[in-house]
């Protein structure tokens, strides 16, 4: 069965060509069937894989399949080869499986839209870019799907064209991503010039067979350069900026890759690299303390935003956070169960807010909407798991996750890292209570236009809806503290570390056993205080917002502005070198330096010339004269000269 | 008596070349011109080249000199016509150049550069047979080709003057 | 079957043919030339396939005596290095013969410039004779020169003379320093000849071999072009037709590097070496300085021939990274800037004809009215910024890890240019293609049509097939670029041991040949 | 005792005042004149060398020299009045387009 792979690869390719050169002269219900059904089967062969490869001992579960060499120059090879092991096929499964999901919830949503076989063509090829990236053996073949998501969150984001902030937004996005696929190449290149390949298996092996010691300085640096790469996709600080500004795209797309799959490409990414990263401590400080402070950055950014995406935007910048706050303290598998549980609620959350966005034609600002529950009911349900799940109230899938990474911060890293962490826990309880209050309870502050089209999302809407909320709820349990079946999965991979035990069962530390329990309830404490908040200030006291906007209005004005940093980065970057292109490069260096000199040594010539051409006069006996001179010198030259 | 001739033959032809050359009205120019080739023609009959000084008058100061006055008749010259003098400053020059000119040619002629065979036509020679008999014969046997070649020299001349002078082509 | 000397003269039998043609019946000599290039590129097709990747010989080789008592040859044959870029020079040939159909002024001169140009091109990369490799250098240029100046914009004379001029300026050396192996050669051989290969077995001296070098660099290094003789580069562009920018740009720089690979580095190894720091700084300033002012560029062409000095610059550094990544690499992105450029330059031709403007904010929102022409600018543009998948890649990638291997700094430097690259150019196609159509003019604009679809599909096609699959390419190239590198090596060594026993270096004047004429 | 050096010396004479009439006068025809002076101080040098050599071709070559002078005053006095009539004037002066 695990020979199936190539084509969990080949139908979305199929379904992106497909909808891509045809798909423009077919009936709108049959372009979404292609697409829908591509990926299906592609969940479908990925859930055989997935049962091909729980058969095999789990020692054995690394199948390689090498399709054919891609780039050979010298000692230099890529092979394009798919590699299933316990992570990629989680991987997979997630991809396609929410991929799927997200794809029918798209019939709906996207249906009256003019570029309806455009936009399914691009999130086929998504799929594929995807499981490529997850799927790929070696680290120059995840680079083609690290970039081939790129394009199509390019190609997404800035899917209503027409829009100049789409656009903008699009561009913003590529952009960013290439300053960390900078990161991600040059690391790239090293990894060959320290192993001599850029195959996983063989790198990894024998980065983990001590060949390098712990702290080596060449691994540090590779390391330290794969996580830029990291933070550029998965949108940590410095480089988070452009994933606000992605929710331009449409909310499907939103919620498939700017929440649920491309943008954790980066904590996969360097769960893949364990072996290498568990080698350099100094990256794994850096790792772990970008994902804090991500996390709380984000999330206090998160509490004042009125844009229902842009809330969520910067909840799942903070979650990603969390993920590389886990993989930096060691905990790999928290980090994966995170981006597996993050991946159903925050799917869940944004699709329902695109259902918001679809029941009130096109609003998305907070401050316009409310009581919506009655309106529309399945979606508030729905919606309300996800809120719960995020916010972290057992038994909802995001407290297990969350709560075991803030566990192993404490654990294995410090009281900082976890009193950051629950800071941002706390806020992330606000913040997503606040905006489900705004938008389902309380008064309607519809506009009227709005209100006269309210309407439920159609069946093929709510549908995957309550789907994802049911994984919601359920995904937790894979990771149950104490049994967790994904740990146990994934240990093959992880190989070891990154593999929780319950910690004073397994070391008998000095943290006691009782230390897990302790922090379930302080979590669940904070969460809980999170929505108390949150609902003292939203349902209680609704003026309460506005007062202490107006008491504390310069840190107000700092979050709503999100710390300026976009502003500081224009500043920065963008103007001065478009200032020194234009300005000095083009103007100055290179019309009137090169160009002048070149130029300038052109009008000597010329101006020689035209001292010369004075002896030209055109007059006869001028040219007489010269000719009886020559003369002269020719007899003289013919009588002197010897 | 040969070299009181020559001296005073020479005189003339200097004379009036200077004239000449600084004669205003071309009239009178030509006829500076004539005067000077006559005395020319007179050297050749000292240097007893009596066939080339017949047609020297013949053809140059009859035939070629004519023409010249025909048109400067023809097209009614006066002195004015050297109205404008766009190079002044080459007068002085080209005197000077000139000065240069004849001492470099003097030195040239001083320094026996030139040499030549002697041949065989000497004075009693040619007096034997007759000058212009002896030129007749060089002409129409040795020389017949680019006597030949003169002729159509000559034609293609005439051609060319009378087509250029055709108002209209 | 003498394929090379076939397709290099078939093109100027196609002049004879269009020449007796009536100049009135455009139609007929479009076609005709049009049909001459396809065969000449259907013709150069078995050179790939009957090429045998395992030798480093030149292979398809042909010697005649030409002038015999100058020891010079129509000497031609072609290794891995040489073979794609003449198959890239028969194909870009047709394409920009189609994408000039809606040339009607002087047709039958233009196209006869065309052909001769082809010519000219082909016969720069298979000629193993120096002189008959001088010769059809000259050649191309004038063809090109008549293009840009008489078919051009309105600085056409300006930009037709600055490239001439630029062109002959770095010839001239190149034809001394050509000059000065000839007669170097006779000294060591006592024979006088201007075979390349048996130059190449040649022993010169470090100081010899500076100087010859240097002559030699400056002529390639304007026509690659190199930062800072790139001047000339973005007025020739701006002011030929379509057909002329697609040719310039993809084919006439690759003589540049292709220059450096088949001269500088075999003949002079010693002197390349030494050369590796100013060429390769030369060539990092090229591509950041490129991408930057081609960052803020109004001008559609002026912005994609600024983006050529980048991408040329990561050829350069590709080529002087001496090892077999790098200089794959580099023959790798000759091929793939020759094709997305072409197609770059070609793309904006389109969008010239339709509105007589190159200026970037006169268009904006097309995608609305041309979807499908949108589809291939996209994908000429992703090619263009290297995205994995397309051709661009594989060439920059391979480039950057060879200079990796050989020095961090630089690869670490250049590597930069990726991000820039995106940049440039998807600013450039956001500002073209998104927005909402704010011209009326660009309200009625039509989508392209069957013409202009052949011409874009021959390319995309080898842009994928390149990024896909480079192996097909690679595979043909590596047998000569170990060659080469064998070759550098070894020569190098020799060199050195040479100068260790005798420590006085020649001064260069020894190299003037012996025999003075009498005046 | 008149000999050859006389007559060259004469002959000099007569061919730099053709060169300088050349150079200063501005009347085509003055001009054309001086031409006739100089090539008549040549044919004075053949005839004296021919004389003093015992030679015959210094006199035959006179005569050639007499027909191309006849050729040349033919045509050069037809360009002349060819350009009297565009121009109104023989004044070379006024003709000085002869720069390009």
């Amino acid at each position: 069965m695990l020979n199936l792979v190539a084509l969990i690869l080949l139908f979305p390719l199929i379904g992106a060509a497909f909808n891509g050169t045809i798909g423009k002269r077919l009936r709108k219900e049959n372009v979404g069937y292609i697409a829908c059904g591509a990926i299906g089967l592609s969940f479908f062969v990925s859930l055989l894989v997935f049962c091909g490869l729980l058969l095999l001992p789990p020692e054995e579960r690394l199948f390689e399949k090498q399709l054919f060499c891609w780039i050979e120059s010298g000692s230099f090879k890529s092979v394009v080869g798919l590699q299933v092991d316990p992570l990629s096929t989680l991987m997979i499964l997630v991809v396609t499986g929410v991929g799927f999901l997200i794809h029918i919830y798209s019939i709906g949503y996207m249906h009256h839209d003019k570029g309806y076989h455009r936009y399914f063509c691009y999130l086929n090829l998504f799929t594929f870019s995807m499981l490529l990236l997850v799927l790929s053996n070696n680290f120059l073949l995840m680079f083609i799907g690290w970039e081939a998501v790129g394009l199509c969150s390019y190609l997404l984001i800035g899917f209503w064209f027409e829009k100049k902030s789409a656009s903008n937004a699009a561009k913003k996005a590529f952009v960013v991503n290439r300053v960390g696929d900078f990161g991600f190449a040059l690391g790239i290149m090293l990894i060959f010039l320290t192993f001599h390949t850029i195959d996983f298996t063989e790198v990894l092996s024998a980065a983990s067979h001590g060949n390098f010691e712990a702290g080596s300085f060449t691994i540090t640096i590779i390391t330290l350069l794969l996580f830029m790469g990291a933070t550029g996709k998965s949108a940590q600080i410095p480089l988070y900026t452009w994933l606000p500004d992605a929710m331009e795209g449409p909310t499907p797309v939103s919620a498939l890759i700017h929440a649920a799959t491309m943008v954790t490409a980066g904590v996969y990414m360097i769960v893949r690299c364990n072996a290498l990263y568990m080698l350099s401590p100094f990256t794994m400080i850096v790792v772990a303390g970008i994902g804090a402070v991500t996390a709380l950055f984000a999330a206090s950014i998160g509490l004042v935003q009125n844009d229902i995406k842009r809330v969520l935007a910067y909840s799942t910048i903070s979650q990603l956070g969390y993920m590389f706050l886990a993989c930096g303290v060691g905990a790999f598998t928290a980090g994966v169960f995170h981006l597996m549980t993050h991946a159903f609620f925050k799917a869940l959350l944004f699709l329902g807010s695109g259902s918001v966005i679809h029941a009130l034609s096109g609003e998305q600002d907070m401050r316009k909407m409310g009581g919506l529950r009655h309106h529309i009911p399945t979606t508030y349900k729905t919606f309300l798991v996800g809120t719960v799940a995020i916010a972290g109230i057992p038994p909802f899938a995001g407290f297990f996750s969350k709560d075991e990474i803030l566990l192993e911060s404490l654990v294995r890293g410090n009281f900082i890292y976890w009193s950051i962490g629950a800071l941002a826990a706390f806020f992330t309880a606000f913040y997503m209570f606040r905006l489900l209050f705004m938008t389902f309870h309380g008064e309607s502050r519809l506009d009227h236009h709005a209100a006269e089209h309210l309407h439920e999302s159609p069946r093929n809407m709510t549908l995957p809806l309550t789907v994802l909320a049911g994984l919601s709820f359920f995904g937790g349990f894979l990771g149950i503290p104490g049994a967790s079946a994904i740990n146990h999965f994934l240990s093959p991979v992880l190989g070891g570390h990154g593999h929780t035990e319950i910690p004073g069962a397994a070391s008998g530390g000095h943290h006691g056993a009782w230390l897990p329990y302790l922090m379930m309830v302080v979590s669940t404490a904070i969460a809980l205080g999170g929505i108390f908040l949150a609902y003292h200030m939203y349902i209680k006291k609704p003026a309460l917002p506005k007062k202490l906007a107006e008491r504390f209005s310069l840190i107000y004005k700092l979050l709503l502005n999100k710390y300026y940093v976009d502003e500081i980065y224009d500043a920065l970057f963008v103007h001065p070198t478009k200032k020194i292109s234009a300005q000095i490069l083009w103007k100055l260096v290179d019309v009137k330096m090169i160009d002048g000199s070149v130029n300038g040594i052109a009008r000597l010539v010329r101006g020689f010339g035209n001292v010369l051409r004075l002896l030209q006069t055109g007059y006869i006996r001028n040219y007489a004269f010269y000719i009886v001179l020559g003369c002269i010198f020719i007899i003289v030259f013919a009588v002197f000269g010897k | 008596m040969e070299v009181y001739l020559f001296y005073i033959v020479a005189t003339i032809t200097v004379v009036s070349g200077v004239y000449l050359i600084f004669e205003k009205n071309p009239v009178f120019g030509a006829l500076y011109l004539i005067q000077t080739m006559v005395s020319i023609a007179v050297l050749y009959i000292l240097l007893e080249a009596q066939f080339v000084a017949a047609v020297q008058i013949i053809v140059y100061a009859g035939a070629i000199m004519v023409l010249f006055l025909f048109v400067i008749m023809l097209l009614n010259l006066d002195i004015k016509e050297e109205a404008k003098n766009a190079l002044p400053f080459q007068r002085i020059p080209a005197i000077l150049m000139g000065i240069a000119l004849f001492t470099v040619i003097g030195i040239v002629i001083k320094s026996k550069l030139m040499q030549g065979k002697h041949d065989q036509y000497t004075t009693a020679y040619v007096n034997s047979m007759g000058n212009t008999k002896l030129i007749g014969n060089l002409l129409f046997t040795e020389y017949l080709l680019p006597f030949e070649i003169t002729s159509i020299l000559l034609f293609v001349a005439a051609i060319g003057a009378i087509m250029l002078a055709k108002r209209k082509l | 079957m003498p394929i090379l000397t076939l397709i290099t003269f078939l093109p100027i039998i196609g002049v004879f043919f269009i020449l007796s043609m009536d100049s009135r019946r455009s139609e007929l000599i479009r076609v005709t030339t049009l049909l001459v290039s396809v065969v000449v590129f259907f013709i150069s097709l078995p050179l790939y396939v009957t090429f045998d990747a395992h030798t480093y010989e030149m292979q398809f080789v042909e010697k005649l005596q030409w002038i015999p008592s100058f020891g010079i040859h129509y000497h031609v044959g072609i290794d891995g290095i040489s073979l794609f870029l003449i198959l890239l020079t028969t194909f870009i040939t047709p394409i920009s013969i189609l994408a000039s159909w809606h040339i009607t002024r002087n047709v039958k001169e233009y196209m006869v410039a065309m052909l001769v140009l082809e010519t000219g091109m082909i016969g720069v990369f298979i000629s193993l004779d120096l002189f008959l490799f001088y010769v059809f250098w000259e050649l191309m240029l004038i063809p090109m020169y008549l293009l840009i100046g008489i078919w051009g914009g309105p600085r056409r004379i300006y930009a037709a003379v600055k490239f001439f001029i630029y062109t002959m300026a770095g010839s001239v050396f190149m034809l001394l320093a050509i000059i000065a192996l000839y007669f170097l050669n006779h000294r060591t051989t006592g024979e006088y000849t201007f075979n390349l290969l048996e130059f190449y077995r040649l022993d010169l001296s470090f100081a010899v071999q500076f100087w010859l070098f240097l002559a030699f660099a400056f002529a390639f290094a304007i026509k690659v072009p190199m930062f800072p003789f790139h001047t000339w580069l973005p007025d020739a562009h701006v002011e030929a037709p379509t057909a002329g920018s697609v040719i310039l740009a993809g084919v006439l720089l690759k003589m540049g590097t292709y220059g450096f690979v088949r001269f500088c580095l075999p003949l002079f190894p010693e002197a390349s070496h030494a050369f590796i720091p100013v060429i390769s700084w030369m060539a990092i300033v090229g591509i950041i300085y490129g991408a930057l002012v081609s960052m803020v560029q109004d001008d559609l062409k002026k912005l994609v021939a600024y983006s050529s000095v980048s991408h040329l610059g990561f050829v350069m550094l590709g080529i002087f990274a001496f090892n077999i990544q790098g200089i794959e690499g580099g023959i790798t992105q000759m091929i793939n800037h020759g094709l997305s450029t072409g197609a770059l330059f070609l793309v904006v031709g389109m969008l010239y004809e339709r509105r007589h403007t190159r200026m970037i904010a006169d268009f904006g929102g097309l995608t609305k009215q041309m979807p499908v022409f949108a589809t291939f600018f996209l994908i000429v543009t992703l090619s263009s910024i290297g995205l994995p998948g397309l051709n661009g890649f594989v060439g920059e990638f391979l480039i950057l890890v060879g200079t990796f291997k050989s020095r961090i700094l630089y690869a670490s430097i250049a590597t930069s240019g990726i991000i820039l690259a995106a940049v440039y150019m998807l600013w450039m196609f956001q500002r073209v293609m998104f927005h909402e159509i704010t011209h009326e003019e660009n309200k009625t604009l039509q989508d392209i049509n069957k013409r202009e679809f052949a011409i874009l599909i021959p390319i995309m096609l080898l842009i994928f097939w390149i990024g896909i699959y480079p192996s097909s390419f690679l595979r043909k190239m590596d047998a000569s670029v170990n060659h080469l590198l064998k070759q550098i090596g070894e020569k190098a060594n020799i060199v050195s041991n040479v100068q260790k026993q005798n420590n006085n270096i020649t001064p260069l004047i020894d190299i003037v040949p012996e025999t003075k004429t009498e005046w | 005792m008149i000999t050859i050096t006389h007559y060259l010396i004469l002959s000099a004479i007569l061919f730099t005042l053709g060169v300088v009439g050349v150079l200063i006068r501005r009347n085509a025809i003055i001009i054309f004149m001086c031409i006739e002076l100089m090539l008549n101080a040549v044919n004075l040098s053949f005839v004296a060398f021919a004389h003093y050599l015992n030679s015959m071709q210094g006199q035959l070559f006179v005569f050639f020299t007499m027909t191309v002078a006849a050729a040349e005053a033919a045509v050069g006095l037809a360009i002349i009045v060819a350009v009297f009539r565009n121009k109104e004037t023989v004044n070379i002066d006024d003709i000085n387009i002869m720069k390009w």
